[in-house]
This record gives structure tokens, C-alpha cells and sequence, in this order.
């Protein structure tokens, strides 16, 4: 097959022109359908603007811990239920941490109920330094036990991106994998798959779920040994009942996909089975997973809500949005109505998962190539 | 192809299917629905689990077989003595052994029959049968051969496996005729005639279960509950039910009583969720809600419908004895010190509740409670709390824990999930954590595995309650007898055993509540448990009722209930306080009475 | 580019001698179409391809001729490897294919490749030029990555594209632009068999001419050979050298083009030869058309015997015996002669 | 056709044998049995009680009397009164589900044939609703795309996501029935009573719904035959309806089988705040009750339920896109 240079030669290119061309090329368009599909979703504002919102929100969930704000799990009881109200806080929380001395773990794990990681340690004691004792008062208003709603949003949200994390990761990594493999080999296999997956659709969740907690229960220490608590555990079981969806919707996009002839072709070029699953299979049906990832994190979060609220899902001092969202509901009533408890968290939600919807409908269209000049 | 013409025809059949659907749901809606409002409708907070008395243990079962049965007596609405029901009168003997009761002539079952003595020692013997599963039959083994015959007939857990070894005559119940009842008992219980008036020991019409059995050999123990089929002995009749909807019940007008019913019709609804049951009382949805929700407490307790009060109910904390740290009598007193009581009551349930600082709730007998240690009585809460926490690090320090000890070992306070015992829990957490400087975390579980990490002692701090059955400390304080299946602390005491043990033979009254007083306060002294408060009723009653009465067993009887017109409404208002808030009275401004009050009230 | 027969002509008889490139011998290719049910039910296969053999020399362009669902396709897909075949052998070169494992395959793949019918479905729409280019290249490791771009480039230009648009998206392609680039492709290993699966029935026909154009120009250019799909004659009339008329699943006749188109022997092929409009209008006038009467029948239960007899026009002038129990066998019209074909009435009486 | 639904029926019931068997063993390794409570029972009761319900058998005596129309219990058939008194049934095989151990007045059949009905029109209503809205507001976001029409379609589908319908549900109660009292608070009878439930059910679905459509829709109105179809001068509704809506609906048909079975199987959340004596309770509440049977009943009920949807799904499927054969699914 003779050098390079003679393939060019025969194709009828000559080198230098060759290189003119490729950057004349260059300048006209992309490079490749990621790089395209970037400088694509950067021309997008709504979706780049939902992008740096969600990038300020995982920030500032991610750095909590040094924003002035009362702790979000200890009562305060006189202060109960108060609504909403602009006041510049300086009130006693933290009272406890003589700030003549250097705030720690012991009065940290007091102020915040919780045994912090050296990190978020290290966070606490430089907003110590920052702002000495003020922090914010009761903006978004107080809950039943007095504590502060906009604390409890911000640290919630650590926990609900965890979950939604989780679950947005196992739906890729076993629901995308599953379905395509699945909807690409068909026959047999396909059939067996499928069918593994109806069985487990049916499977009672919530006795797989009462199961597996009281067993990490039992098993307590040595779960810890290996690194596991319940925290995580709940997060792999939610993310295990949401991977199945996918897997049915990937494979159905991989039925309709396999049989075109852009397949057969890399098929002779001699593509490998794995080649044409992540070069050819998976961009064509990223769309479709990246749209019901949108979907699935919002159900995910109501599941944890829905699972706490049955006694399975996570334990206090820890905060959700799904907890909160359903302490707030009991919060509506004819009589009186503390409205607070609702809008704030409903608020916070919805508008980090709008934020989402609206990224992952930029991020479709983005690697759509045929969005292309129709921005 | 093939497909191009058969896609219509799948359009078509779906098309058909969902007219289908449309149509089925017309017609279930139809079937359901248009019953005409009932004269009075309460919500019961949950499916009754069963109408037969004798497997029944909750208290919404109680309210509605209340309704349609009947026992030998009832209760006084008012101070909850007992007053005749099918028997009209009865005797007991001088040393408190053997009761009499005769049975009212003129008592019929629906079907017609005559209630006999007959019917209620066999529906006693069924209760106490092992085959029948009662949950509740060891109310009944204060009878003389009693417990034998439930526990001992056959080899426990297998009825049916070899001979019997009691017959049922070894059971001190006895028809002497069809009107005399007479039934001996292994000691002088007093509270005896007020569990004959328990719901659980209600008859039920021997004729009604056999016939069902005949008729349907596989499932007449489901089939004689159906409403077409139950013979009842009550003041209301079953017409009909839904699961998770709704019971309607009509007056049952060969009742002996029936002059003295007002409601021609009831409807006993199911609704779970307090916030729904208050929402469907606000909108006149129904008249009568046994429990709220947290949240409008405030907005209603100015309320005239709201008025809570204690009952025989107390909310505590169990220790796990068997395991340091609490294994340590100093260790339970000192966080029983600390416990922040009347913070929860004031800030937390914030209806009434009682701090409770011992175990059996304040009762209309002669009976005073010893109580634990309550701390500091003098100065501010602040002050006293103070100084309980000087206290309680004193008692901690003997124990070995805090500065210059061993490190308090980290703990878990162990609650079912529910929003009040979160709150209530984190309340606790938080005192200790800030005062103590413990390490406290929380462990909330679902009720079941709850229940079974309870009785498995996998516990460290757990919360409890408990109810009375009957107006008498022995409800409570036999729970903690060493080994006793409600114990669930691995705590015992050897005298204490004795003194409660010892209250159940003793002949005198007065002495046998002195020892109840005695063992309550080695409890209290040893701390097993944390009480904390005493419940509160939470009902909300339409303002017009007529015949519902607060009681300390927050039990009510249908029976006397009426509708007040507004002569008496008007006159009832006048008597509360100025600041009470007045709402919609529900119910028809003219009132309901029974025909006897009718007659009364027109010639007075 | 204008004059295409000189393409096709050029080719000597003397090129045919020698080993064959492609040697296929009885290839059959059944699918399942109903496995055996629940309750005993039948089990039935579709006979695809049902016995197909022909050799294909170095240069040589074979035409492979027949109404649609006549197995062509599957054929060219069993031979390039995409279907397992049933039966029956596929050489290479002397290199039996039928049995090769994927990786196998793999060098094989540089020297046959393959052109798709639909230059829409052929490309992947989520993929530019270069990366459409470059998979075979990256595939085959050939070249360095850097510069497979500007051999992707140089393949564009080889098929009459603009190297500019490297980076563009097969939707910004017309359909004849498409197959260029779908040509480029199955170039771009340097293959030396190309399988054309009737590559310009989806465009029109004025961009058909083109397109052959193209690939005769680059059969000369390259070296190529083809094994050319066709649900028409007058497509591969310019462009084959030999070709073979394809019926059910079998080869009816086969023979060199101009043999072909003056001597067709098989009465299916008359019917078939029959049906192209002559551009003489005189001659267009008086021509005769065959019309075939009935339906192709269903590959699932073929007609015993010869499968075209219950539509043969011969058969039903005279009926034979033969025609309804034997299948005929493709032979040369003579000993020795290259033009082969499959029918008891026109070899005669038996 | 016939063969694939035979060989799906195949499937249905290895399925259902697997999915029972394992529900069956797992629910009974939970902690906690049907008689626990607040009370602890004395040991004999709780002995006399387990015997009744056979639950002093091994596991797997349990499940094969459970499962089969043979009676394992050699006190005799169908135990009788108080003399021989254990609790009987002929087995799921035979469509007895038993006796449910908490509404122990029923048969787990009478319940389910109580609250499926209820559950089911409830679904059907809010599915009606959620499809003719989500498909509608999909193809209009979809065609108007990047417009006001299209962004407040978007905000309200995510609003529909991403609230709880426990939220969506309180503030509707607060507005339609205490601010303006339009419908009952709660309960089940007439047609007023499903507006307000159906309305929240349908919302979360039209959302999804919505959302998959408009994506779907985008997805093919891009792709050629679509454009062909324009270039062919067909009227934009004949190619929408056509062409553009068969494609995009795909991927809704496949939601649709779960949701479906979903839907008609009722929802805890809303059956609480509403007080709908539907079968969502069911799911959720057998389960914490330590309801075997019912439990039971309703997983194989809701079994056959996604079965059949996801068949019927995948028989859309191939007549919606023919490429996908019946021998692939």
C-alpha cells in the first residue's frame, strides 16, 4: 500500500496543498461534533446561562459550610416558625465556640450535629475567620423547631445532588450500557435481557428497600469497615431502580438505530462490535438518554422524598429538598398557612431542575448537527 | 404492506378499548356511588382491620363494634362506669370472685334470635380458643381456667395436634340458664366489670358464624363479616363498606335501646392523613376527627370544637439496660434529669401534653403516682434547667463518664418514623449534645423493623408508649415485670416482681393499690425508662354534638350521641369562656334527638 | 466522461483467465422466520439466497441483475461477511471468507469493501466527513492520526468533492454528494473488490450518470473490481463487463454483457431485457415487452422445481414435467462457453 | 404475530414465577411479621396466631401452599371454626389470592376487585388528560421552537416534574376548595371528586410527556424523509401529522407501557391527600404492614399489568417504526 505520501499522490492531492486546504477547512468549520457541539452550546444562551447557574449552585452546596448561615439541623426554638423577614442575623448559634480559640471538631460536630470531614472543617474555621459570629437571619423564614429554611435549602441540596448524582450515574453506566448492549445483540440475548427486565420492573421496590436498610443496619460496623453507610447504600438502591427505564428506552432507540446502514458500514470498514456501540450507537442516542437523564433526576429526588418519608431514606442532622418539600406540605392547611415552608424549597427545586431541563434540551440540540444554523 | 393496513385497525382498537375503559369507570361510578349523606359521619383515622370482636385489638375497630354489638355491659359516656348493656343487672360476690349477670329479656340478634346467656359463654370460649388467634385473650384470663384453656388445650402453636388436655368446662364461664351468666375469677379483680364492657369481649351470634361455615366451607370466616350476612346485637346495623372508604351504618330498630339512638344513619370514614381528616371536617366533609395534624394546632386550640385533654396515655423513653453506658442506674437519672420536659410540652406538641414524670398517668382513683426525680424546683427554667445539668454531670461523673472519666460512648435515640418524633427526638438530641456534651445520633426506622429492633434489644434509647386498657396502674406497671414480653428493656428487679405480683391476689383494695405506689417507685428510683409526657385527646367534635364527652380513656359511644338544635347550642355557648373562638356547628340547626328525647323535650 | 463504454470495454477476455478473485459456490443464506412455536408449530425459513455461484475475476465488473426481494442484497451481504452464511463458500483470493472469525476479517476488510444503496441511512449523521473518512483509516491504523484528515481530504477529492468540507455533516450534502462520499469511503482502505449494492437507485436520474461515471473512472484508476448490485439492466449495461440474472435466491443465467444482451437465453432474462426503453426511437416503437404474469412468489415456500415456471411464459406455452420437479442447473449454453444458464425447456428436450 | 405473543406468553409466565417467588422470599426475610405491634403478644398467642396462618412453617411449605391448588396441611382441608382453626386458601394458581392478614374482612381479590376499578379510572381520566395536553403542548413547543410558546410550555412541564405532586396537590386544595370551593376536599363518588386527583396525577406524566414529544418531534423534523415530505409540497399538518408525529411519538410509546401500568395502579401520594380508596395505598401500605398476601396480590397484579402494557408497547412499536421487527422484540 506504499507510503503516505504515495496515497496522496495517487488520490491526486498534492502535500502542501493538502495542508492549505486543511486550514482553510479549519476556519470554516469545527472539528469535531464535541468540539462543535461546545461551541455550539455556548452560542445558546439560555442553555450556557442554565449551565452557570447550575455551576454556581453545585458551588455554593459544595462550599456550604462557609457561607454565614445557622446551622441547618439544631433547633432553636423560640425562633419557630417565624416568616420571612430582612433582618441582618447575629444571633447566638455557634455561641458555643469561644472564638478567642480555635473552633474544633468537638464544637463543629455541637453546632452542626454532625461529625464533619476534615474539609468541611476546614471550611467552618475559615468562615469563622471571615465572619466571626454574624450570620444571615431568617430571610426565607424559620420551620417548626426554629431552625432557618434558607440554611436548610442550601445544605439540602448537598444531599439531593448526591442522590441525583448517584442515580443520574448508575442510569448511564448500567442503563445505557445494559440497553445497548441488549438492543444490539437482539435475538436471544436481547429477549433474555429484556425480560430480566420486566421481572425486575415488578419486583416490590419497597420490600428490596426495607430489606437492604434493615440488613445495613444489622451489619452496621461492618459495612463501615468497607467504607459503606447508609447514606450510600441508599443512594445505590435508588439508583438501581432507576437504571431500568433507561435501559428500555436506550434499547429501543438501539433497535431502530442497528439496522441502518451506517452500521453495516462500519461493520466492513471493520469496526468492532465495542467501536460501533460507542462511536456509532451511543452519540446517535445521546439525545434521547440526555433528555430522560433530565427526567429521571427530578423523579429521583422525589423518590428520596417519598422514601424518608416512609422512614427509609436519610436521617436527620442530614437535610434534603425532598424533606424538606414534604415537611412543607403538612405546612398547607386552611387554617393558616406557612407558606415559607413550600415556596422557598419548591422554588429552590424547581428552578435547579428547570435549570436542567433547559442544559440538557441546549446540550441535545448542541450535538445535533442538524441544529446547526438554526440557533 | 401488511402494516399500512393494519395500523387503522389498531387505531380503531384502541379507540374501542378506551371507550371501553370510559364505560367500565361509568358504570363502577355508578355502582359506588349516591349514598345520601349520612344524619352523622366521623372519621375513624384508619381501616378497621376486622369486625369480629374477638381478633380486634385497635382502637378505630373498637368505635365501630361499639356500634353494631353489644356486651353484657357499656359504658358511661361520662365517667366511663359501667352501666347495663345486654345484661340489665348483676351481682358480685362478697369476696369478689363470682359475677352474675342476667341477661336482658327482650335482647335479639338481627336474625331474630334471642341473646342468651348461651351466646356469650361460647363467644368467650371462642375468644380464648388458640385456633381463633385472639391477640386479646389474655384479657379474659383473670376467669378461671382460663389462660389454661388458651395457652395449654393443645401444645402451643399447634390447636389441632393430639388431645386436649382442658375441656372447655374447665373455663369458669357458665350459662345457667338462657339469662344467667355466671363467671368465676382467680382473684378479685376490680376493673373487672369495665372489661366486660371491652369491645373484644363482645358476642357475636354462634348461629351466623355456623351457618357461613356451612355454606361456604373455604372462606366463612371471611363470608359471615360480609355485611349481607353479619347478625349483630348493637344499635346500628352494617349496610355497607368499602376498604379505605367508607362504612355506612343504619339504625337497627329491634335494638333494645333504639328509642334512645338519634342517627337513623352513620358513616365511619377512613381517612389516614391528618391533615385530609381536618380538611374534611373544615368543609363539613364530617363531624367528629380523632387526631390533627401539628401544624394547625395553634389555629385551633382557640377553637370552641378543640378542646384536648389528658388521657391514659404516656409517651416514654426506654433505656437498653443490658449494655454500658446504660447499664449504670446514675447514667438513667441523669439523663432523666435532663430530659427537657416541658420544653417538648410548650414548644414542641404544643397541645396540653402533661410532662410526665412517672410512669402511670393521674387517674380518678385513689392511686398517686411516685414520682422520678424532677430536679431544681426554684427559680426560672433557665435557672433550674442549670442547675439539673450540675446535677446530672455529677451523677455522670460518679459513673465514671465526663471530665477526668471515660468518654460518654457515642448513643442512638431510636424512634418510628414520624414527624413527631423527629421533632421530639431532635429536641432531646439537642439538649444533651449542648448541655452534656453527648454523642447523640438518631436511628429512625419503619414501623415493623422498629417493633422488631424493640423487642430485640438492638436499641440503645428508644421511644415508646403506651395506653391503658383500663382505669387501674396495673395496665402500666405489670409491663415492666422482668421477662415480660413488653418489657423491652432488659431490666429487672426482684422486689418490684413481687410487689406487682403480689397486688394481683391481694384481697384488700386499698393495700393493693399501696403496692402498685410501692413498685412504681423502685421504677422511678431505677429509671428503665425516661417517661416524658402524658397524651392529650385530639379530638374535634362539631360543636352542635350533643353527648360526646372528654374521658381519660378518650373512649366515645356513639349511642348517646345527638344533635343539638340551637336552643341548646346557644345555651351550651353561653357557658364557654369569653375568648373561645365560635365556628360553623355543623349538623341541621333544628337538632336530632332520639324519639324518647323527642317525647321528653315536647312534654317537658 | 461523458462516453462510458469505453470503461467497460476495455476490458480483454484475457483478464478473465488466470484464479478468479471471488469464487462463490453454492452460497446459501436462510433466515428464520418463525422458530418452532409453543405448541409444535412449523418452522420456516426464508431461502434468501439459495444456492448462488459465480466467479468474479481481477477487472472485472459482474453485474448481479433481479427484481427486488430476489436475494441480490442478502448475497452481497453474505459475501462481504455482514450475515453468516447458510452454506456454501465464499473465496478470496483463494481465502475461504465464509469461516472467518471477526478478527479475522479484519485485513480481509481492506481488500473488499462495500457501497451502500441509501446515501442517507449510510452515513452516521452525528459524524463530519473527516471522522466518516477517517474510521476506516483509524480502524486499519493506517497513516498517522494527524494526517488522516489529509488523506480524508485527498479521498474527497478523488470523488469529485470539495476537501473544504472536510468538517461538514452529511446533512449538508445533496444525495449525490452523499454517495460520493459514501464512495470515498470504500475507498479509502484501497480496496481491491468493491461491493456495489445498487448504489444509485436511490438518486435520480441525472445524478445516476454521475455516480457510475465516478465509479467507472475510478475501476480504471484504481485497479478496482466490482461486484455491482442492480434491480435494472440498463444501470449496469454501461459498466459491467459480465452479469448474472438473479431469480429467488438463484443465478438464472449469467453471461459476459454483450453475449448477455444479444443472446438472452433464460426466458426471465428476455422478460427482463424486454422492459429497457430503447433510445432508438424506431426501435422503441416496435418493441416487444414481455409481461410476467403474477407476483414474485414468497422465498418462504418457493415453487418446487424451477421457481420462475408458475410465471414463465415458456412454461406456459409449453408445459414440461421438468419444470415442476427438478430445479435446473446452471450450465454453459455449450461446453466450455462462458454464458451459463438454468432452464430445462431452452436446453431442450431432455 | 400469533408466535410472538405465544413466546411472550412463555415469558409472562416465567416471569411471573420468578417475580413471585422472589417477592415472596424477600418479603418474608424483612423483620417484622403482620401481628407485630406496640403490644408485644404473650408467646402462646403469638404461637396460636402463627399456626393459624401457617407462619410457624418453614419458607418454603409456606410458599408451595401459597402458590398451589394442593393443601399442605394435614389437619385436614379447610380448617373450620374453633375446633380446627387454621386459615385457608386454594392458592394463586387457582386466582385465590387469600385471605389479606390486615383488612382480615377480605379476600385480597375482594380488595383488589374493590380499588383496581377506582385506581383505573382515576388513571384513565388522568392519563386522557396528561396525553392530549403533553402531546399538544409537545408538538406546539416543538414547532414554535425557542419561542415564548415554546419556553413557557418548557417552564410548566418542568414545573410539573420537579414539584411534588403532594405540593401541587396542597395549593390546588387550598385554591379550588377553601378559596374557591369547586370541588370536595376529599373521598371518591362523582365526577367532582376525580377533577382534582386526576388533574394532579395527570400533571407529573403530561410533563414527561411533553417533554419526550417535543424532543421526539424535534428529532424527526429534522430528519430528511420529513423534509422530503415539505419539499414534496405536502400542507405542513399532513406532513406533522404524518410523517413528524409518528417518529416522535416513539419514544412516548415507550414510556408509556410503565407509566401506564404507573397510572393505573394508583399513587400513594395522592390517594392519601385526596382519601381515594384506591389501590396505590395498597402497594405501599401492604408492605409496611407485613400484608403477605396482599402485598402478593398486588405485585403479580401489577406484574401482568406491565407485562401486557410493555407488550402491547412493543407491538406499537413495530407498527410505528417497521424497521423494528416483531423477531427482535
Amino acid at each position: 500500500m506504499g507510503t503516505e505520501q504515495n496515497t496522496l499522490e495517487r488520490l491526486g492531492l498534492k502535500e502542501e496543498d493538502a495542508v492549505r486546504l486543511l486550514a482553510e477547512a479549519k476556519a470554516y468549520k469545527g472539528e469535531s461534533l464535541w468540539s462543535d457541539a461546545w461551541r455550539r452550546l455556548r452560542a445558546n444562551k439560555v442553555a450556557y446561562g442554565s449551565l452557570v447557574f447550575l455551576i454556581i449552585f453545585g458551588l455554593t452546596s459544595f462550599f456550604a459550610p462557609i457561607l454565614p448561615l445557622p446551622s441547618p439541623s439544631a433547633p432553636n426554638l423560640p425562633n419557630q416558625l417565624q416568616p420571612p423577614h430582612l433582618e441582618w442575623g447575629n444571633s447566638d448559634y455557634l455561641a458555643e465556640v469561644p472564638l478567642d480559640q480555635p473552633v474544633d471538631a468537638a464544637a463543629i460536630a455541637v453546632a452542626y450535629w454532625e461529625k464533619m470531614g476534615t474539609f468541611d472543617q476546614f471550611l467552618i474555621r475559615t468562615r469563622v475567620k471571615l465572619f466571626g459570629r454574624w450570620q444571615t437571619g431568617a430571610w426565607m423564614g424559620t420551620d417548626a423547631l426554629g431552625r432557618d429554611v434558607m440554611s436548610r435549602i442550601v445544605w439540602g441540596s448537598r444531599t439531593s445532588i448526591l442522590v441525583a448524582l448517584a442515580a443520574a450515574a448508575c442510569s448511564l453506566l448500567i442503563g445505557v450500557v445494559y440497553g445497548a448492549f441488549s438492543g444490539l445483540m437482539g435475538g436471544r440475548i436481547d429477549n433474555f435481557m429484556m425480560r430480566l427486565v420486566d421481572i425486575m420492573y415488578s419486583i416490590p421496590f419497597i420490600f428490596v428497600v426495607i430489606f437492604l436498610i434493615t440488613l445495613i443496619g444489622d451489619y452496621k460496623q461492618e459495612l463501615e469497615k468497607v467504607g459503606l453507610n447508609r447514606e450510600t447504600v441508599f443512594f445505590l438502591v435508588i439508583g438501581a431502580v432507576y437504571w431500568l427505564t433507561m435501559a428500555r428506552v436506550v434499547r429501543g432507540q438501539v433497535l431502530s438505530l442497528k439496522n441502518k446502514e451506517f452500521v453495516e458500514a462500519a461493520r466492513v470498514v471493520g469496526a468492532s462490535t465495542p467501536r460501533i456501540l460507542f462511536a456509532h450507537i451511543v452519540p446517535n442516542v445521546l439525545s434521547i438518554v440526555i433528555i430522560y437523564l433530565t427526567l429521571t433526576i427530578p423523579a429521583v429526588m422525589l423518590f428520596e422524598a417519598f422514601l424518608s418519608f416512609l422512614g427509609l431514606g436519610i436521617e436527620p442532622p442530614k437535610v434534603s429538598w425532598g424533606t424538606l418539600a414534604s415537611d412543607g406540605t403538612e405546612a398547607i392547611n386552611p387554617l393558616r398557612i406557612f407558606w415559607w415552608l413550600v415556596v422557598f424549597p419548591s422554588i429552590a427545586m424547581a428552578s435547579a431542575l428547570l435549570a436542567l431541563n433547559l442544559l440538557g434540551d441546549g446540550l441535545r440540540d448542541a450535538l445535533d448537527p442538524k441544529m446547526r444554523g438554526k440557533d | 404492506m401488511q402494516r399500512s393496513a393494519f395500523a387503522p385497525k389498531l387505531r380503531a382498537a384502541v379507540a374501542v378499548g378506551l371507550l371501553a375503559l370510559v364505560l367500565l369507570g361509568a358504570v363502577a361510578l355508578s355502582r359506588g356511588a349516591r349514598l345520601e349523606p349520612a344524619d352523622f359521619t366521623f372519621n375513624n383515622g384508619s381501616e378497621v382491620q376486622t369486625l369480629d370482636p374477638a381478633t380486634v385489638t385497635g382502637v378505630p375497630e373498637g368505635r365501630v363494634i361499639r356500634c353494631i354489638f353489644e356486651g353484657l355491659v357499656i359504658k358511661d359516656p361520662k365517667d366511663l362506669s359501667p352501666v347495663p348493656g345486654m345484661a340489665d343487672r348483676w351481682e358480685v360476690s362478697a369476696d369478689g370472685l363470682t359475677y352474675t349477670f342476667h341477661i336482658r329479656e327482650g335482647a335479639r340478634w338481627t336474625n331474630g334470635d334471642p341473646v342468651t346467656a348461651g351466646d356469650f359463654q361460647w363467644s368467650m370460649l371462642r375468644m380464648l380458643h388458640p385456633a381463633t388467634g385472639s391477640e386479646y385473650a389474655y384479657q379474659l384470663w383473670y376467669i378461671q381456667g382460663a389462660r389454661a384453656f388458651t395457652t395449654e388445650v393443645y401444645p402451643a402453636g399447634d390447636p389441632l395436634a393430639g388431645q386436649p388436655r382442658h375441656p372447655e368446662e374447665s373455663v369458669a364461664i357458665r350459662a345457667l340458664d338462657d339469662h344467667l351468666l355466671e363467671i368465676q375469677l382467680n382473684s378479685p379483680t376490680p376493673y373487672f366489670l369495665e372489661l366486660m364492657g371491652f369491645y373484644p369481649v363482645f358476642p357475636v351470634n354462634r348461629r351466623n358464624l355456623e351457618e357461613a361455615r356451612q355454606k361456604w366451607p373455604d372462606s366463612w370466616e371471611i363470608e359471615w363479616l360480609k355485611p349481607e350476612n353479619i347478625v349483630t346485637n348493637g344499635p346500628w346495623k352494617l349496610l355497607s363498606r368499602r376498604v379505605n372508604d367508607r362504612i355506612r351504618l343504619v339504625k337497627n330498630h329491634d335494638y333494645w335501646d333504639a328509642d334512645h339512638i338519634a342517627f337513623e344513619t352513620m358513616d365511619v370514614l377512613a381517612i389516614e392523613q391528618a391533615s385530609t381528616g381536618v380538611n374534611v371536617y373544615l368543609t363539613g366533609g364530617c363531624d367528629y376527627v380523632d387526631k390533627v395534624n401539628d401544624n394547625v394546632v395553634a389555629q385551633l386550640l382557640p377553637r370552641e370544637d378543640f378542646n384536648p385533654e389528658p388521657y391514659l396515655g404516656i409517651y416514654f423513653y426506654r433505656f437498653n439496660t443490658t449494655k454500658p453506658p446504660f447499664d449504670d442506674k446514675r447514667v438513667r437519672q441523669a439523663l432523666s434529669l435532663t430530659m427537657p420536659r416541658e420544653l417538648i410540652c410548650e414548644q414542641v406538641t404544643k397541645m396540653g401534653q402533661v410532662p410526665a414524670y412517672s410512669l402511670v398517668p393521674p387517674m380518678a382513683i385513689d392511686y398517686h403516682s411516685p414520682e422520678a426525680d424532677r430536679g431544681s424546683q426554684t427559680g426560672t427554667p433557665e435557672e433550674r434547667m442549670a442547675a439539673n445539668i450540675a446535677k446530672a454531670q455529677k451523677l455522670l461523673a460518679e459513673a465514671g463518664y465526663g471530665p477526668g472519666g471515660k468518654e460518654f460512648p457515642p448513643f442512638d435515640i431510636h424512634y418510628n418514623t414520624l414527624e413527631a418524633h423527629k421533632k421530639i427526638a431532635e429536641t432531646i438530641m439537642d439538649t444533651w449534645k449542648r448541655n452534656l456534651n453527648l454523642n447523640v445520633k438518631l436511628r429512625n426506622e419503619e414501623w415493623k423493623v422498629y417493633l422488631d429492633t424493640q423487642s430485640n434489644l438492638r436499641y440503645d434509647l428508644s421511644r415508646s408508649a403506651w395506653i391503658g386498657d383500663y382505669m387501674d396502674p396495673n395496665t402500666f406497671v405489670d409491663l415492666f415485670l422482668d421477662g415480660g414480653e413488653n418489657n423491652k428493656t432488659g431490666w429487672g428487679n426482684a422486689e418490684f416482681d413481687r410487689l406487682v405480683k403480689g397486688a394481683v391476689t391481694e384481697l384488700d383494695p386499698v393495700e393493693r393499690l399501696r403496692m402498685l405506689e410501692r413498685a412504681e417507685a423502685i421504677l422511678m428510683d431505677e429509671l428503665p425508662i425516661i417517661p416524658i409526657y402524658f397524651y392529650v385527646n385530639q379530638n374535634i367534635v362539631a360543636p352542635r354534638l350533643g353527648g360526646f364527652f372528654n374521658n381519660p380513656e378518650d373512649e366515645h359511644f356513639p349511642k348517646f350521641w345527638y344533635w343539638m338544635d340551637d336552643a341548646e347550642l346557644a345555651a351550651k355557648r353561653a357557658n364557654l369562656p369569653k375568648d373561645v373562638e365560635i365556628v360553623d356547628p355543623h349538623g341541621p340547626p333544628e337538632g336530632l334527638y332520639s324519639p324518647a328525647a323527642q317525647r321528653e323535650r315536647q312534654n317537658p | 466522461m461523458t462516453d462510458t463504454t469505453p470503461l467497460a470495454s476495455s476490458h480483454s477476455r484475457g483478464e478473465s483467465s488466470g484464479p478468479p478473485l471471488l469464487e462463490v459456490t453454492d452460497l446459501k443464506k436462510h433466515f428464520q422466520v418463525q422458530s418452532k412455536g409453543l405448541f409444535g408449530g412449523q418452522e420456516k425459513w426464508l431461502h434468501a439466497v439459495d444456492g448462488v455461484h459465480f466467479e468474479l475475476h481481477k477487472g472485472e465488473a459482474l453485474g448481479l441483475v433481479g427484481e427486488s426481494g430476489c436475494g441480490k442484497s442478502t448475497a452481497a451481504r453474505t459475501i462481504v461477511g455482514l450475515y453468516p452464511a447458510t452454506s456454501g463458500s465464499v473465496r478470496f483470493d483463494g481465502r475461504e471468507l465464509t469461516t472467518l472469525s471477526p478478527s479475522q476479517w479484519r485485513p480481509m476488510r481492506r481488500r473488499i469493501q462495500m457501497i451502500f444503496q441509501d446515501p442517507y441511512a449510510s452515513l452516521d449523521p452525528r459524524q463530519t466527513v473527516a471522522s466518516i473518512l477517517g474510521e476506516p483509516l483509524k480502524i486499519h491504523g493506517i497513516g498517522r492520526p494527524a494526517r488522516r484528515k489529509i488523506h480524508a481530504m485527498a479521498l474527497l477529492e478523488a470523488v469529485g468533492l470539495n476537501p473544504r468540507h472536510i468538517h461538514r455533516y452529511p446533512h449538508e450534502f445533496s444525495g449525490g454528494q452523499r454517495q460520493r462520499i459514501g464512495i470515498a469511503r470504500a475507498l479509502a482502505l484501497e480496496p481491491e473488490l468493491i461491493v456495489c449494492d445498487e448504489p444509485v437507485s436511490a438518486l435520480d436520474v441525472s445524478i445516476q450518470a454521475q455516480v457510475l461515471n465516478l465509479l467507472g473512472e475510478l475501476k480504471e484508476r484504481f485497479g478496482l473490481s466490482y461486484l455491482f448490485i442492480a434491480h435494472d439492466l440498463a444501470v449496469v449495461r454501461h459498466l459491467c463487463t459480465r452479469i448474472a440474472v438473479m431469480y429467488l435466491g438463484r443465478i438464472v443465467e449469467i453471461a459476459d454483457r454483450d453475449e448477455l444482451f444479444a443472446n438472452p437465453t433464460h426466458p426471465y432474462t428476455r422478460a427482463l431485457l424486454s422492459a429497457i426503453p430503447e433510445p432508438d426511437p424506431e426501435r422503441e416503437r416496435t418493441r416487444q415487452r414481455i409481461v410476467l404474469q403474477g407476483d414474485v412468489p414468497s422465498p418462504i415456500d418457493p415453487p418446487s422445481g424451477c421457481p420462475f415456471h408458475p410465471r414463465c411464459p415458456k412454461y406456459a406455452a409449453t408445459p414440461d414435467a421438468r419444470c415442476t420437479s427438478l430445479i435446473p442447473p446452471l450450465e454453459p449454453a455449450s461446453p466450455g462457453s462462458r454464458h451459463e444458464f438454468a432452464c430445462h425447456l431452452e436446453r431442450g428436450p431432455a | 404475530m400469533i408466535p410472538f405473543l405465544l413466546r411472550r406468553l412463555l415469558w409472562f409466565g416465567i416471569t411471573l414465577f420468578v417475580v413471585a417467588s422472589v417477592s415472596f422470599f424477600l418479603m418474608h426475610k424483612v423483620k417484622g411479621g403482620p401481628f407485630d405491634n406496640e403490644r408485644a403478644l404473650d408467646p402462646a398467642i403469638e404461637a396460636n396466631i402463627k399456626a393459624r396462618y401457617h407462619l410457624d412453617w418453614p419458607l418454603y411449605k409456606q410458599f408451595a401452599q401459597y402458590m398451589g391448588p394442593f393443601n399442605l396441611d394435614e389437619r385436614g382441608l379447610f380448617g373450620s371454626g374453633p375446633e380446627k382453626g387454621t386459615v385457608q386458601f386454594t392458592g394463586v394458581l387457582t386466582g385465590d389470592f387469600g385471605p389479606s392478614f390486615r383488612y382480615r374482612d377480605f379476600t385480597v381479590n375482594d380488595i383488589i376487585a374493590q380499588s383496581l376499578p377506582i385506581s383505573a379510572l382515576l388513571g384513565v381520566v388522568a392519563m386522557m388528560w396528561a396525553l392530549a395536553l403533553g402531546i399538544s403542548a409537545g408538538i406546539a413547543s416543538a414547532l414554535r421552537r425557542g419561542s415564548g410558546l415554546d419556553l413557557t410550555m418548557r417552564l410548566a412541564a418542568t414545573a410539573g416534574i420537579a414539584l411534588p405532586n403532594f405540593v401541587i396537590a396542597g395549593f390546588l386544595v387550598i385554591l379550588f376548595v377553601f378559596l374557591i370551593p369547586l370541588f370536595p376536599v376529599a373521598g371518591w363518588g362523582s365526577i367532582q371528586h376525580m377533577m382534582l386527583p386526576g388533574f394532579c396525577l395527570g400533571l407529573g406524566f403530561a410533563a414527561y410527556i411533553a417533554r419526550l414529544t417535543r424532543t421526539g418531534m424535534l428529532e424527526t423534523l429534522s430528519q430528511d424523509h420529513i423534509r422530503t415530505a415539505h419539499a414534496k409540497g405536502l400542507a405542513p399538518g399532513t406532513v406533522i401529522m404524518r410523517h413528524a408525529l409518528k417518529g416522535g411519538l416513539l419514544p412516548v410509546v415507550s414510556y408509556l407501557g410503565p407509566a401506564t401500568a404507573g397510572v393505573l395502579t394508583g399513587s400513594l401520594v395522592i390517594e392519601r391527600i385526596f382519601n381515594i380508596p384506591g389501590m396505590g395505598s395498597h402497594f405501599v401500605n401492604s408492605a409496611t404492614n407485613r400484608d403477605y398476601t396482599l402485598a402478593m396480590g398486588v405485585t403479580i397484579l401489577y406484574t401482568v399489568l406491565v407485562y401486557s402494557l410493555n407488550t402491547i408497547v412493543d407491538l406499537a412499536y413495530t407498527l410505528l417504526d417497521p424497521r423494528i421487527s416483531l423477531e427482535e422484540q
